[in-house]
Formats: structure tokens, sequence, C-alpha cells
């Protein structure tokens, strides 16, 4: 009986469907291990060995992976919202409502909207861990850099969604900030030096042309803003976030892994 | 226990607040060997922990830190507590250790592993982790949902999403192009430029403290200070009004506060000389205009002569000016502050014709 | 050190176990999460009362299936349908080896017909074809056209054979299938029949299988994750298609989803059942497809508030009717108040104010009982004079003018009640401006009682000259007095000790001391004509005789209140006069200005500077006509969107009540200063509004008013509509609230109160159902220019309200209006005064012996008053000639308890030919008479 | 270092303390398979969530049951194709062979084969689906082309106003006999 057994998974692992799948057998020697690492697509963004200190989780506090991970329950979560989720001033409100009272698993949005806020923290603490280790001086300059990039984009990012349920809290939250950009120096109608910005008898900056203009789609927030938002929220900005990752990533195996005293 | 409360709503203002939390910041830096030792921090989180409980017991204050979309900031203020300790004690371990001519935590765990199974395993673990804390927060707390957008109606107060109530709370002390455009673009700026006026080689790839004082310092000031805490005061204690309320305060929205704030130029041209402003914007604000100028481009050289006659020694020109204009510019904030609740100041330069004011 | 690196396995730098115990720990915690997940997403409120509803409905449809299954037992219908069906049955089998072979019969027929039947339908196709083949040949002058053409004809003649044949074989078979049908066709009757006795039956079981206790009902149907193939428990929505929700950057279609838990809010059947698997109480106005608010067109919280996309008890927005619904929701439900949701349920008590949301423009909307007395109390009380609300202002002021008040009253009584009106009369509607919550103290008081002097002062000084002629009260009684003013109507307005109460509030002022407060000139001037000295008075003429006069002056004059006579009034502090004219003056002018200019002015002068001021500081003027205040603007907030309006903007102060608006109107009726509680304000910058002293009761309606002011985006057809007609009646209406019509009346079978003082109706005024019909529009007129006798047996008498002509029409329209008259001129034909016709009638006329209760005057003074009807010789003038004819044939009809007998028509039962002719007869013959 | 050089297997395997080995097979195997168990369940009820997410619990479509009409609005012997993009349905008004009875019965617009909208041609007197050429009778018997059934009908009764009542829940398909149902149509 085990033996038969055996036999059909013999039969099975060394099928050419099976093989073709799977480049190795099961991770229980050094070789396959590495193999693992090296033909799969999500693990190769590791290096097959690594520094002890550098995977210690006293020493990363795995906030890197964590800020990394929530990113991807962003993004599950968000597209499985977007089936119920129509971004018009008709819809936006009462699709959240459905949400909240009777879409199947509408709890998503609660995953959703804590995942956020969880990766904010993650990534604020992924820093504060990367500046104590000293982990930005040379030969990182350029990848911390690049990190700061992502922060900035990672509040975008809850911040354009802030507006999405299309309710008090959520435009009163975008008016607070969107009226800053009116104050931009030079850009914002309202910011210094834009005044002095004029050819002739036209202003160049003024309230129908400025950064706030530009953020809202309109001289005030309106179902405009409420599209060009829902575009930055789960294209835009994700597009330019992925890219930059992509980036980050690999420069931390270029430039020598995780960080360790030299 | 009313009483109790009644002194604390009494103490709770920004002023004490803020200068009360910028001197235990001074006295960290300064002993942070001692501060580190568990038998400092356990009795702090002890304190804290039943300070916690007995606030919890107000209804006010409950009400506000139980509001979902308030959870995350109390995450937020352990985690960072959690870790700037964490990342502090080891690295005041690490110093110990290189006066004593031992070698490094991280030193001693150099060697090469496997990343399978040794790597991948924890962050399993780690990510299922995450995913567990993410399910059961979100069992526990219903995502916030208020009444449909009215853009004739402003609730009060209007609050930005919490993680940028720092900046809304600079908002009181800046005008919106510094507060809102300027200085969050100079965080930005300052962050990416930090690796290139750090000349310090030290401590790069291990926890350290005493060798980065004043790097960690500067950091540790403009996240926890000028950041974290400003989350938590716009949060927690600005109400209607963006009056200020002690923790255990009702939000009343008909609260009164005294604000009469008056301008440099009008301080010196009214108050002290009594002749009244005069019509030339540049001579009215020139005071002001003088003033921002040499903090700005005065103040950098004669750093440079005096206290960073060392660091300048160490860092370029170029980089030394950006160091600089960056940490003046961090510490203006606390300046204005500290003027606006001495003299009530409102603008050192104040042209409003122009949308320029500082 | 380079041992320890030796046995160093770079596989396993970590105890692989115990990262294993914790991968089994996380991934457990990660199960126990998911788990709850699906639990928290699937456990809802509205589950367990739709559960509910079904035991409920199984428990039910149990007891009908044995009611109704008990009942069939003991059916004769059902037991001969039975015994039919067996009789068939017997009969059936006698022919059984018939049937067999027909049915195999038919069998083979059906093969032959199937047979022709696709030869047919091959050929027709393959001809259709062909057709179509030709046509395009013949189109491109193609030279198979022959070809096809022969082919064609050649298939078409195949087609007619295979026509006839399959005509013929269908033939055979609905023949055998007659035959068939014949043998059974009685079985089958019967089965029909008893299928039809047990249809009830039937359809319970079918019920009761379909809701039943079974395994798929129970647990597969709405099991988790499952429970999208065929589940029983469904959010329920009802979609109003052109009432929204403003959501400000867009308007949305009203959902409702409020019957998902008030399963049975629209069945009648439940109405003793617990909220919320309760029938709505009142499915005549509500809900229902015959009522005029169907839930398909209304949806719930058009009417209640609400969030109606919400499911959950709390966002729904429910609103506890007390304190103590809101301890026992607060257990039951958690319920908290609903903060996020700008139209927040009504508590129970309120909900009528959204009735004003459609019936806007209405004076007694129909079947809203609550709103009504609300409309009613407003109205009494000015609220709406101070308050603009667009669209209620009021025609006539509800206070008296003071223009001649000097005349009237002294000036201590004057003093006394501007102090505290209610210490005088405490039914009044004027309200007390003094002494309130925020006014108690010391200072207050001197303040209080120099306002007062300088208001006396003021209105004396502004007061026109008027001298009532002097009257002797010689002869009068008392005792005829008060008899007279119960028998002759005055209680339909006013109230007095000595009757009982009847209307609660009034309509006019109660009078039971008036003697304290008047003079016998001017209350004998007053009687006689009230006009005279208030020409927009709404006390109507009572056509008093000069003796009559007497008598009722010396009663009021004896009605006398020797406790107000007593009180003390405090004097006027002259330093407390030079400090409110001082602060007056300072609002107007710099302080050094104000010092000077009453540093000018004589005691004189500054008092009556404070009574302008407190005048115009109350609003006084809004409810009262006052000399030097015609253009004055009424004080109060405007509330014509008072119930908009965002909660943050009305100040709570530190009053404990809860934050909603309904508490916060309700408190401010009930104590309207109460929210200076606490605070430190100035004399005059203290809330003004004056206590009404309304009961609670009263308060909760006045709140039901205000929270129906509010902003409505209900489309015009969803409204009432306003045609021609209904604009006539709500003029009508507006009259009769006006003039109190029905204090005395019943109209639209409301009012009629003063009907309590009298022993049978019929010594009341008479109820006025139908006078649109039966009067004629010129006598209506000149009866209300100048009411003449009718009804000679009534002391109570019709008062001449001295209407204009625009009233007088509107009334008149009215009525007509009621009963659906559009007709002004009639024509009634010419009678003539002989022949058969008039002598039927005269014949008829004298049998029934109509001259017995209908006399004419003169009435000789023995005349039995009792039992006496309205004069004849009134109807060719008075009555519509068609009228008379309905009103003949059945008076009860018309008239429900009228003491006229039908002669003519009796139980119902068709009229003979012969009562025809009779009716028509004496019809006519009053006419000519 | 070479990589390559670093990954070739011990030379000496037996050296190495593997906490592998150490622990007991036993111990190793339950908490693991504990471990993956509860992981995969938790997987699997995800899956099976995301599964259900994708069925709404509330469907805003149009009403089920409607009025069309009262019954004199049809002619005769017309196929009625006015509540076509309203409601979804022919009324027809007529002889039906099915109950050999005249009135009205309602067929549902979707041809049995793959779902198009058929076309009346009155010439022809049939419905005919555009997509692959199925052919129907006025009566909505399917006589040529792919279809494999006839048309659908629905629920047809008076309402107590006198009108025609059509109620699209309740369909009556020919080949199950349910067309002589006696409210699969409407005696006029």
């Amino acid at each position: 009986m085990n033996s038969k057994l055996k036999q059909i998974q013999k039969q099975i692992v060394e099928s050419q469907i099976w093989k073709s799948i799977f480049r190795h057998g099961m991770p229980d020697d050094t070789r396959t291990r590495a193999m693992v690492v090296l033909s799969n697509v999500f693990l190769h963004l590791h290096p097959v060995k690594s520094r002890e200190a550098g995977i210690r989780v006293g020493y990363t506090w795995c906030m890197g992976g964590i800020t990394f991970f929530l990113f991807l329950v962003e993004a599950v979560t968000g597209i499985l919202l977007m089936f119920y989720y129509r971004p018009t001033a008709e819809y936006a409100y009462s699709d959240i409502i459905a949400l909240r009272e009777h879409v199947p698993l509408g709890i998503m949005r609660e995953l959703h909207r804590w995942g956020a806020h969880a990766m904010v923290i993650a990534v604020w603490l992924h820093m504060f861990r990367v500046f104590m280790t000293g982990s930005y001086k040379p030969p990182r300059e350029f990848n911390w850099g690049i990190g700061v990039v992502l922060l900035v984009l990672t509040l975008l990012l809850s911040f354009t969604g802030y507006l999405l349920p299309w309710d008090q809290l959520a435009i009163w939250a975008i008016a607070v900030g969107s009226n800053m950009a009116r104050a931009t120096p030079f850009l914002g109608h309202e910011g210094p030096g834009a005044s002095l910005l004029k050819i002739g008898d036209m202003n160049l900056v003024h309230a129908g042309d400025d950064a706030r203009f530009g953020l809202l789609a309109g001289r005030m927030i309106s179902e405009a803003t409420l599209l060009r938002f829902y575009v930055l929220h789960c294209i835009f900005i994700p597009f330019v976030a992925s890219i930059l990752m992509a980036i980050h990533f690999w420069r931390v195996r270029k430039d020598g892994g995780i960080s360790g005293p030299m | 226990m009313e009483a109790l409360r009644h002194t604390i709503n009494a103490f709770a203002t920004p002023t004490t607040i803020y200068l009360s939390s910028v001197a235990l910041f001074a006295i960290a830096m300064w002993k942070m060997e001692i501060v580190v030792k568990p038998l400092v921090m356990i009795p702090v989180v002890i304190v804290t922990v039943l300070g916690t409980i007995f606030a919890l017991t107000d209804d006010h204050f409950f009400k506000l830190v139980t509001l979902p979309d308030n959870i995350p900031i109390t995450i937020m203020l352990a985690t960072v507590g959690y870790f700037t300790w964490y990342a502090l004690k080891k690295g005041v371990e690490n110093d110990k250790r290189l006066s004593e001519n031992r070698p490094l935590i991280e030193q001693e765990q150099d060697r090469r592993v496997m990343t399978w199974p040794n790597l991948v395993y924890i962050e399993f673990i780690c990510l299922i982790a995450i995913t567990v804390f993410l399910i059961f927060w979100s069992i526990g707390f219903q995502a916030p949902l208020e009444e449909p957008a009215n853009p004739t109606v402003t609730p009060n107060p209007a609050k930005a999403p919490w993680y940028f109530l720092g900046l809304q709370e600079m908002l009181v002390y800046f005008d919106p192009w510094l507060a809102g455009v300027v200085f969050p673009g100079l965080i930005v700026v300052g962050l990416m430029a930090l690796p290139y006026i750090d000349p310090n080689p030290k401590g790069n790839g291990y926890y350290s403290f005493k060798d980065r004082r004043l790097v960690i310092g500067y950091y540790l000031f403009g996240f926890l200070i000028q950041w974290v805490l400003l989350i938590v005061l716009g949060t927690f204690m600005r109400g209607p009004g963006w009056s200020f309320f002690g923790p255990f305060q009702e939000w009343d929205p008909h609260k009164v506060e005294a604000l009469t704030n008056i301008n440099l130029s009008e301080l010196l041209w009214v108050k002290l000389l009594n002749i009244g402003l005069p019509k030339n914007i540049l001579l009215r604000e020139g005071v002001g205009i003088v003033v921002v100028l040499g903090y700005l481009v005065a103040l950098p050289p004669l750093l440079a002569k005096t206290i960073f006659k060392k660091l300048y020694q160490e860092l370029s020109f170029i980089r030394f000016q950006i160091m600089c204009f960056l940490f003046l510019a961090m510490l203006s904030l606390p300046i204005k502050m500290i003027l606006r609740w001495t003299i009530n100041l409102k603008y050192i330069v104040a042209i409003p014709e122009f949308f320029f004011n500082i | 050190m380079a041992e320890n690196k030796k046995q160093f396995d770079p596989d396993h730098l970590f105890n692989i176990l115990k990262l294993n115990k914790w991968f089994a720990i996380v991934s457990i915690l990660l199960l126990l999460g998911v788990v709850g997940l699906i639990k928290k997403d699937y456990d809802r409120d509205w589950k367990n009362w739709q559960r509910k509803f079904r035991s409920l409905e199984i428990k039910n449809t149990k007891d009908e299936i044995t009611k109704v299954s008990e009942d069939l037992k003991n059916s004769s219908e059902y037991q001969e349908a039975q015994a039919k069906l067996d009789s068939a049955g017997q009969e059936l089998k006698k022919n059984e080896i018939d049937l067999f072979k027909l049915k195999k019969e038919l069998a083979d027929h059906e093969n032959t017909r199937f047979k022709t039947d696709r030869v047919f339908r091959d050929l027709k196709s393959v001809t259709d074809s062909l057709r179509y083949e030709l046509d395009e040949a013949k189109h491109h002058n193609d030279r198979s056209v022959n070809r096809i053409a022969t082919r064609l004809k050649k298939k078409e003649a195949e087609l007619q054979v295979a026509r006839a044949k399959k005509e013929a074989a269908e033939a055979v078979y609905n023949k055998t299938q007659s035959q068939i049908n014949e043998l059974t066709a009685s079985t089958k009757a019967a089965q029909a029949e008893l299928n039809k006795a047990s249809s009830d039956l039937t359809r319970l079981k079918k019920k009761e299988r379909a809701i039943g206790r079974s395994f798929v009902n129970d647990v597969l149907r709405d099991a988790p994750l499952l429970d999208f193939i065929d589940p029983s428990l469904k959010v329920k929505e009802i979609i109003v298609d052109d009432l929204y929700d403003d959501y400000n950057f867009a308007k949305i279609k009203r959902i409702d989803s409020c019957t998902t838990c008030h399963v049975a809010i629209d069945k009648v059947g439940y109405e003793d059942q617990p909220n919320p698997l309760k029938t709505h109480p009142k499915l005549d106005v509500y809900l229902s497809s015959r009522s005029p608010h169907p839930i398909q067109e209304y949806g719930c919280t058009i009417c209640h508030g609400g969030m109606g996309g919400s499911l959950d008890f709390v966002h729904a927005g429910h609103a506890p009717k007390n304190e103590a619904q809101a301890k026992e929701w607060e257990k039951k439900y958690h319920w908290h108040p609903l903060k996020h949701w700008d139209d927040p349920m009504l508590p129970l008590q309120y909900t009528q104010a959204n009735c004003l949301g459609c019936h806007k423009k209405e004076i007694d909307v129909p079947k809203g009982d609550r709103i009504n007395q609300a409309i009613f109390l407003v109205e009494r009380s000015g609220c709406v004079q101070c308050h603009k609300v667009e669209g209620w202002h009021l025609k006539n002021k509800p206070g008296p003018t003071l223009r001649k008040i000097s005349s009237k009253v002294s000036e201590e009584w004057l003093s006394k009640w501007i102090r505290n009106p209610k210490s005088f009369r405490p039914t009044t509607a004027m309200p007390r401006f003094f002494d309130l919550t925020n006014t108690k103290d010391y200072e207050s008081k001197a303040r209080s009682s120099v306002q007062v002097a300088g208001i006396v002062s003021y209105l004396k000084s502004k007061a026109q000259p008027y001298e009532p002629p002097s009257v002797s009260l010689e002869g009068a009684s008392i005792e005829q007095g008060k008899q007279l003013f119960g028998d002759i109507g005055c209680l339909g307005c006013h109230s007095i000790d000595d009757y009982p109460k009847i209307m609660q509030p009034q309509f006019g002022p109660d009078l039971s001391d008036v003697g304290s407060k008047l003079s016998a000139n001017w209350i004998a001037a007053w009687l006689k004509n009230p006009k005279q000295y208030w020409p927009d008075s709404r006390m109507p003429n009572m056509r008093l005789s000069e003796s009559e006069i007497k008598h009722l002056t010396s009663y009021l004059l004896s009605k006398r209140n020797t406790a107000f006579e007593e009180q003390k009034l405090q004097k006027a502090d002259p330093r407390v006069i030079d400090k409110t004219t001082l602060e007056f003056l300072k609002a107007r002018m710099t302080l050094k200005e104000a010092q000077e200019k009453a540093a000018s002015m004589s005691k004189e002068e500054k008092l009556h500077f404070i009574g302008e001021r407190t005048i115009a500081h109350y609003g006084c003027y809004s409810c009262h006509d006052i000399d030097g205040f015609e253009n004055a603007k009424p004080i109060g907030v405007e509330l014509t969107l008072e119930a908009s309006k965002p909660l943050p903007r009305f100040d709570f102060g530190f009053v404990d009540i809860p934050k909603n608006l309904q508490s916060w109107i309700y408190q401010k009726l009930m104590e309207p200063r109460i929210f200076d509680t606490g605070k430190e304000k100035a004399y005059l910058d203290r809330l003004r509004m004056p206590q009404f002293d309304f009961t609670p009761e009263q308060a909760e309606l006045v709140t039901t008013f205000v929270l129906g002011l509010k902003k409505d985006d209900t489309p015009l057809h969803r409204k009432p509509s306003y045609d021609n007609n209904i604009d006539r009646i709500h003029a009508g209406r507006a009259l009769l609230h006006e003039n109190n019509c029905r204090g005395c009346h019943i109209v639209e079978d409301m009012g009629g109160r003063i009907l309590a003082n009298y022993e049978s109706a019929r010594q009341g005024p008479p109820n006025l159902k139908g006078v649109g019909q039966k009067l004629q529009p010129d006598w209506f007129y000149q009866f209300l220019k100048a009411p003449s006798v009718v009804r000679p047996w009534l002391n109570v008498r019709m008062p001449t309200f001295g209407f204009s002509d625009h009233d007088n029409n509107a009334l008149i329209n009215y009525f007509r209006a009621l009963d659906r008259q559009t007709q002004n001129y009639e024509t009634i034909p010419e009678l003539a005064r002989s022949g058969d016709h008039y002598m039927l009638g005269k014949k008829t006329f004298e049998t029934y012996q109509c001259q017995n209760c209908h006399k004419s005057p003169p009435y000789p003074p023995d005349t039995d008053m009792e039992n006496m009807a309205p004069p004849l010789t009134l109807v060719p003038k008075r009555l519509r000639y068609e009228w008379v004819d309905d009103w003949l044939r059945d008076p009860q009809k018309l008239m429900p308890g009228t003491g006229m007998p039908g002669f003519f028509y009796y139980d119902g039962k068709p009229m003979t030919p012969e009562s025809e002719d009779e009716v028509k007869a004496v019809r006519d013959y009053l006419y000519v008479r | 270092m070479d990589i390559k050089e670093e990954l070739k297997p011990p030379q000496d395997s037996v050296v190495v303390e593997d906490s592998y080995h150490m622990v007991t097979r036993r111990g190793f195997v339950s908490w693991l398979t504990v471990g993956w168990g509860a992981f995969a369940g938790a997987t699997a009820i995800m899956g099976a969530a995301f599964q259900r997410f994708l069925f709404p619990n509330v469907l805003r479509e149009p009403p089920q049951e409607f009025k069309i009409g009262f019954p004199n609005d049809f002619l005769e012997g017309v196929v009625d194709l006015r509540m076509q993009d309203k409601y979804g349905i022919w009324v027809v008004r007529g002889f039906d062979p099915a109950t050999s009875q005249t009135g009205i019965y309602v067929l549902s617009v979707i041809c049995t084969h793959l779902g198009c909208t058929p076309t009346w041609l009155e010439s022809e007197a049939k419905f005919k689906c555009p997509c692959h050429g199925s052919g129907f009778y006025k009566t909505g018997i399917n006589f040529e082309g792919p279809a494999p059934r006839p048309l659908e009908r629905f629920r047809v009764v008076l309402a107590e106003d006198g009108q025609v009542q059509v109620d699209k829940g309740k369909k009556f398909q020919y080949e199950k006999g349910e067309w002589t149902q006696p409210e699969a149509f409407l005696k006029v």
C-alpha cells in the first residue's frame, strides 16, 4: 500500500509537467535550498546567503518587509473594493454605506483602511531603523533618497484614499490639505510671489490655473476631484511606487545587502 | 481623582507640554546611558501604563482615544516609543563595547547563513503575524463614515488625516506657504540630503549613540518633538475652533480664547516707537526682513566660527551652508512658538499684500 | 570561537522547532482571525429579526392549517365534491377498457400526425426557399427562372397533398382526443371542484413547505459563504423613484431598507407583535396600496427620517421617545445617538413634523391630529409673529390693540399684568417676560420694575382718547346675565368659571376675572359693538338688546380677582431708571454723548424712552398694535429652515440634555431662558424669549411644528394636488380658524365644542355638513352678511361677523367646494300652482302633516319649541331645488341623526314609482306654495 | 567568495549538528502539520470568501412584477413589441393552441439558444434570432435553427384594478408542459 503510494508520488514528481514547474526537489539540503531562492521570482529578492546580523529581527525589525507586505495587502483589498465602489458624487457615499451594511465581506474596507494606517507607521519605523543603524551612509545614500520618496508616496497614497468615501471627514481633510497648495510660492494663487508673475495684463497664476487647481481639477472640490484622486490613488501613485520599490529592492542587493558593520 | 484631572487640565497648555517635552528630550540626550537602563525605563513604562489606565477612566478621554481613526496614533505612539528605546539601548550597548574594545553586537553575528529557511521562515511568520494583527484590528473597529460630503458645512474641528496633523498644528504658528509647502518640502529635501551632509563615517551598519550624538539628536528632535508630539497635540488636544483643550476637558464649540496677536512691525513702530506704521512696505517690514535674513544668512558663518567649528572643518563650505539652513529652518518652529507664547508675535515679516508673511 | 564556527550549520541559524511552534501559533491565530472575519461579516441583527419572523409565520401557518383542515372536514362543499369525484371515478372504471383502447389509438394517431406534419413542414420550408430563389432569379433576370418556377409549382402541388394528409391526421387525432375527454370529463370536473374547495389548504401547505423547518431551510440556505445560492434571509429595499436624499453634490434616489427588519410593517395581522415585527398602526393612511402613501411610492424615511440605507439599529438613526426608552435601547441594542447623519429619525411623538414637508400650505392636515393641534397652538401663541416663518405669518396680530389702552384698563392693572399676566389670568396666551430663570436676582427685579413702568408710561402717553358712553346698570340681573352667557353662545369662544371649560386652549380670553380689569361703561360699549373700539377685533357682534347688555355687563363686572387686586406693585427705583436709560443710550451713541443726553432728560422722558426701547427689545409690537412701531421688524430668529440648521449652531450652554434638536427646542419652550444658566451676561444681553408656561404636552406639540420647518425637495407631483377646489378649501379653512367657526359648528366632522353645553345637539348650533349642497349661494351670502332666524327654537345665535365680501365669498366657495358644487346660478323650473302634480304635492304634504313641525312665524307663546323644525316659508329662497329632492328621499343619508323622518324610503328598499312621484310633487309644492 | 563553492554539500555530512535531526520526527511533524493545516484552512476560507465577495447581497434591478395596461390595449392577433425595451417581454393576444383558448400570453425576449434577442418579422410571422438563426412561431414554439426549446412565457394575471399584471419572477416552459397552467395564459 505504502509502496504503491510512493510509486504514484514518484510518477507525479517525475512527470514532465511537475518538472517544468518545480526545478528542484524538497529543500532539505543546502543545494536545493539555494535553488529555491534562486529560482523563485519572489524569493530571489534575497541573496542565497545573508549575514546573520542582517536577518535577525532584532536588527531589522522586519519593518521593510512588513511595509512591502502591507503594500501588497492594500493592493489586493483595494482591487476587491473597486468591484463595489464607483467614484462619482452620486454613488461614492452610498457605495461605502453598502460596504458597511450588506456587501459580502464588506469588512474589506476596514482591512484596507487600517492596513493603510499600519503601512504609514511601518514606513516611519523602517526609516527610523535605517537611520539609527546609520544605513544611509555610503554606499547607500542614493537608496536612502529613493526611500524618502517612497515615504512621501506612501503618505500621498493614504491621503488620496482619504477622499474616496466622500463624506464630511473626507472632503474637509482634503480641503484642509489642499488649501495649502494655494499658498505655494509662485505656483499657488495666494502664495508669495504669485501676483508678480504676469505678462502684460495677463496673470499667470490665479485660482483657475494654480497648483491647487491642478490637484483638485477645479476651483473647489467637486466630482472631478473625486475622479482625479481615485485615479491617483488606484493607478498613478501605485504605479510610480512600484517602480521605485523595484529600484529600492534592487539597490539593497547591489549596495551589499542588508547593512552591517564594515 | 477629579482634582487630579483638573490639575492635569490646567497644566496642559501647548507651552507647558511642548517645553517640558523639550526639557525631557534634552535630559535624555545628555544622559542617555542612564535613561535607557531598564531600572529607569521600567518605572517609566509602569507610570505610563498606570497613567493611561487612569486617563481612560475619563469619559471624554476614553471616547477620544477609542475613536477608530485615532487608534493608529495609539499604535504609532506605542511602537515608536518602544523602538526608540530599543534602538538607543542597543546603541548605548554598542558604545560600551566599543569603549571596552569588545566586538559590536552586529560584529558577533557576522556568520553567513542560508536565506532559506532562516530568513524566509521568519519573514513568513512575521507576515502572518501582521495579517493576524490587521484582521483583529478590522474586527474590533469599524472604519469611520460621517455624513455625506457637504461643501457648505464645515465640521468643527476640521482635521487633516492624523499623519499630517503635525503640519496642521504648525499652521497655528506659520502661514500656509511655510507650514504647508516650504516646511514639508524642506523635510523631504533635508531627509534626502542627510547622507550627504552627515560626514561622520562611524556608526555605519550598527546601532550606536555616542559617536553620532549630534545627528541622532537632530533627527530625533525632528521626529519625536516636531512631528510625533505635534500630531498628539493636534489630535487629542485641539478641539472645535482649533482651541486647545486639556485631555479631560469636554470639547466645547463655544470656548473663547484670548487671541490677539501682533506683528513685529506693529510692535516696533506703534508700541515701542509710537509713530505709526510707515506707508512704505520695505521700510515697515525692514526690521523683520533684517531679522530673517540675519537668521538665515549671517548666523551660519557665526556658527561656523563658534560652536560648529569642528563640524565646519569636516564639511565643505556648501555642505555646511545647507546643513545650517536646514538646521535653522527646523529650529525656527520652536523659536516662533516661544515668541508666540511670550509676546503674542504673529508675523516677523508681514506683507499680506503679496501673501508674504513669515 | 573558532570551535563554535565549525559546529555551526549555516542552514539552521535558528532552532527550527521553535520557529515551527511560532508558525503554528500564528497560523492558528490566522485561522481564528479569518473565521472571526467571516463571522463578523455574517452576523447581522436583521437576520435574527427575519428568523424570528419566520418562526412566527411557521406557527401561524400551522395554526391556520389545523383550522382550515378542520373547516374542510365540516364543509359540505368539500364533502359533495369528494362524493362526486368518487362516483365519477366509479363511472370511469366501468369504461376502463374503452379508455385504454382509445389511449392506445391516440398514440398511433399521434405518430401519424407527427409524420404527416414533418412532411408538410419540410415541403413548406422547401417551397419557401424556392420562392425566395425565384424572386432573386427574376430580379437578376437569371436563366434559371423557368426551371425554378416549374420546380416550385411541383413542390406546391406536393405541399397541397401533404397539407391535406396532415389535416386529415389531425382530424382523426382530435376526434379520438375528444372521445377521451368525454369519458374523463366528469372526473376532471369533480377534481377541479375539489381543488377549488381545498385551495386554501393547498396554498397553506405549499407555504409551509417553503418556509417550514428542514435541513435545507434551516442550515443550507443561509449558511455562511453559501448564502448567495438561494438565501431565505434577504436584504429588502424599497427604491423610491422620485424622492431623493440630498447628498449635496448630488441628489440620489431614496433607498429604504427598513423593511428588512420591519418585515410585517405593511402586512395585516401582526398588530400585536413587538417591534420591529409589528404592523404599521395606521395602514389606512400609510403604506397600504389603497392609502394615499403606498409604501412602494413613498418608502419610510420621507416621513420618519433616518438613514434608509442602513441595516443596523444604531446607524439607521432610531430615536427614543424618552429617557427610559433610551436606557432600554442602550442595554438592548448598544444604542447611542447617531451623530453623522443630517436627517435623523424623529422620536415617535414628533413624527408628524414631517407632514409639513408636503402638506405645507394646508390647514387641517387630514388625519394629522398632532400637527393640527400644533398649528393651532403656534398661531394662538403668536410664535410666528416674532419668528419669521415663510408662509405662516398671521394676518391679524394675536394680541389686542394697545392704541386706546388708557381708556380700557387702569395703569396699575396694566403694570401688574405686564409683569406677570398669568397671575391675573392663568389661561392667557400672553407670555411672561420678567422674573424668569435668568432674571430672578434682586438687581434684575429692580430693572424689570423700571422696564414695566417704562412700557406703561410709553403706552399711556401714546394712547388715543376714547370715552365709552356711560351706562346705568339699574334693573340688571347678574343671574340673567349668567343665563344669557351660557345660552347665546359666548362659550363658543370664551370660558368662565361658572361653566365647565370645554376648550383647551381657548380661542377668546377666559372671563372669570374680567371685573377686576374693565369698567361697566367699557364692557357695555364693547358688547354692543366690539368693532367700534377695535376695528380688527375678531369678536363678532352678538346683536344684543339694551337689557341683555345690561345683564351681561353686571354679570361680568361681578367676576373679580381679589388676589390680583391686592397684589403690591414694586416701585421703579430712580437710580435704576438712570442706569437703564444710560445703557439703552450707550447702545446707540458714544459713552460721552449718552451721559450728556441722559443728564438732559427728565424722569418722565426717561421712562418714556425706556418704555420705547423695552418694547423694541422684547418685540411687543409683534403681537400687539402699538403706536410708533408700525414698521418694526420681528425680533426673533427666523425659523423657516430651523430644523435644517446644523446642530453646532444651537447653544446648549451648560444644560445637561441630550444633544439633539428636539431636546433643545423642547427645553427652550419649557424654559426659554434656560440656556443662560451659568453664564455671566449683561442684563440686556440675556436671552429674551418669554415664558409661555406650556404644559409638557403643548411644548411637544410646538416642538413638532418647529421640527417640520426644513428644506424640502419633494417633487410637486408627490405632494397633495392643489387644484382650484383645494385652494378654495384651504382659503375657507383659514377663515374658519380665524373666526373660530368650529367653536360652535361642526365643520368637516371637527369642532362644535360648544355643543357639550346643551342637552341635545338640536339645542346647539347646527352641523354644517353639506351646506354647500343645501343652500342657495344668494341666501347664504345674505345670511352671512346679516344672519336671520332659521331655527326659531334656538337660544344660541349666529353672530354678525361683519365679513368683507371677499371673506363672504371665500366661505361660501369653501362650503361649496367641500360638496363639489361648482354652479353659482341655477334654474328652478317654472312650476304650476294647479294641476295633478300640484294637487298630489299638496295632498302628500297634508297626509304627512309637514306643517306640524315646520311651523311658520309668527309663533304663538304656547308653541311647542321642543319638536320644531325650520319654517318651510324659507324653502324657495334658501334651499337648492335638487337638494330638497335628495333630502326628502333620505334625510338620514345627508345628515345622520336628524329629526326629520324618512317618509318615502324604508330600510334600504327601493322606492316605488308612486313614492317617486310623491317626493317630486312635495318638493315642487314647497317651491310654489 | 565563489557561491558555487559554498553551495557544495558538506563533505563530512555527519559532523553537522542539525536541529532538524535533533528533534524527534514526531514532534517536528506535529507542529509543522498544525501550522500548515491552520494556514491552509485560513487560506481556503479566505479563498471561499473572495468567491462569495463576487455575489452581492442586494440587487438593484428593475421590478420583476409590473402592470402593462388593460387587456383592450392589446389588439387581437398582434405581437405587441411596446414592452420590449422597458420590460423585456412580448405580449401576444390571440389564439393559443397550447390551451386551445383565446387570450393574452407573455413571451420572454431571450432566445433559448444563446440569449440574443430575436426580431419579430411581421411578413413571415415569426421571431428570428439574428445570432444563430433560430426561428420561433408567434406562440413561442421553436421550429428552425439551433434553439433547443421554445421561448419562455411569464406569469400573467388580471390585477385588482383590471390591468394586466406580469410577473417575470415566475416563468413557464413548454417542454415541461407548463403552458397549460392557469397563470401562464390570461383568458380574455
